[in-house]
């Protein structure tokens, strides 16, 4: 069962890292991927926006495909919402499994999953005032859909 | 039925969230679309372009075929954009 | 210029992200995996050796092929030596991109390639005295060759 | 030269590294594992298999037919399982 959290705070991949893998013996390895803000074109701050309540499900059944596909023995998926400026983390994904793999492929599965479908949506606002709603980009339909033939 | 909007949908339309009842004939997220578009100018820009519109209903995603009901809750927003 | 250590000390993963993450703006994503030694069949525990030098080297290599191949803008490989228990982390290997694919798919080749071409050797201890070195996988040059025909 | 040896190759010959002078025939990786084999029944034993050791030659990587010349730090070990 995935820990699946949506929050305004920062997220500590080594607290979360050493609670998958507490007591345990039988990991063999662990993968994470954190998402950041970058400051393209003079970004002043990204600001996410959610659906509460879906965004949690979609979330925890992204989390379930995942592992019903990978022997894994922990996921944990916390993706942050609000204002972010550039250089702040947005998204951490985290795997474990006893084959290294498992935990590397299925990491790669769910960020590409959770940025085509969880709903999430980032408003970007400029140093110059400007704000504009982040697009949908293919290459994250691209890389989402490859998981789709397996 | 509970209509939610988000991002750009939600600024279009000028609000986050409304009871509506749509009269009977409506009964698919398609109809139901076209329903709302006719309610304000706002709506109408919002459902301008119904490509880039994507919907949920009872917190699953959700096509226009998709039928709806009284007591549902149905969400527009544009494609995601977390990660 | 990546960094590479190999030492008997525990790695701590937070400070080396926060070290690559340290002054930038510039990254999407950043990718880790830790290997960790498995409670396999009562082992007590593993001892790795090395090739002092070479190993260094060889590790450089691997991590400078990473950079030739993906636009990096940080590679940490640390590795560790000696004795180890089960539970405990094994390597580190930390990739940071402004793109998510790259720091991905980078940090699976530096595991891939470091499994195959690093000089380090594993014996196995278990708790009914027995000792093994363990047998190179078929599996492991497997994950490695699919990064020879890109 | 200088001759090093790691996990159970190092087990077998009975020491970590040692210094050889072999003949001026022994040109080759391949040449020098014949003629270091013939040393004792460690090293006879360590070399038994050579498809099971692998080599380096001032640390990078060699194979049999690898030349080698006084002055060379040369390793010999297992397969890697490191990672």
């Amino acid at each position: 069962m995935a820990t699946v959290r949506v929050q305004e705070a920062a997220f500590d991949l080594a607290a979360e890292s050493a609670l998958l893998a507490a007591g345990r013996t039988d990991i063999g390895g662990m993968a994470s991927f954190v998402g950041l803000c970058r400051a393209d074109d003079g970004l002043a701050a990204l600001t996410l926006e959610h659906y509460p309540g879906m965004t949690e499900r979609a979330i925890a059944a992204i989390a379930a495909q995942a592992e019903a596909r990978w022997p894994l023995t922990g996921c944990t998926v916390i993706h942050r919402v609000g204002r972010l400026p550039p250089g702040e983390p947005i998204v951490l994904v985290l795997t474990a499994s006893s084959h290294r793999a498992a935990a590397l492929e299925s990491c790669a599965f769910l960020i590409d999953w959770l940025k085509t479908r969880a709903p999430f949506w980032k408003r970007e606002e400029f140093a110059d005032g400007r704000e504009r709603w982040v697009e949908a980009k293919a290459e994250d339909d691209a890389a989402a859909s490859r998981w789709e033939a397996r | 039925m509970k209509i939610l909007y988000f991002a750009w949908v939600r600024q279009k339309v000028g609000r986050a969230e409304e009871a509506v009842a749509p009269p009977p004939e409506v009964t698919t997220v398609a109809a139901l679309v076209d329903w709302l578009a006719a309610q304000s100018p706002g709506h109408a820009d919002a459902f301008a372009n119904r490509r880039t519109i994507r919907c949920a209903v009872n917190q699953d995603f959700a096509t226009p075929d998709h039928p709806v009901a009284a007591g549902d809750e149905i969400a527009f927003f544009p494609p995601v954009t977390g990660g």
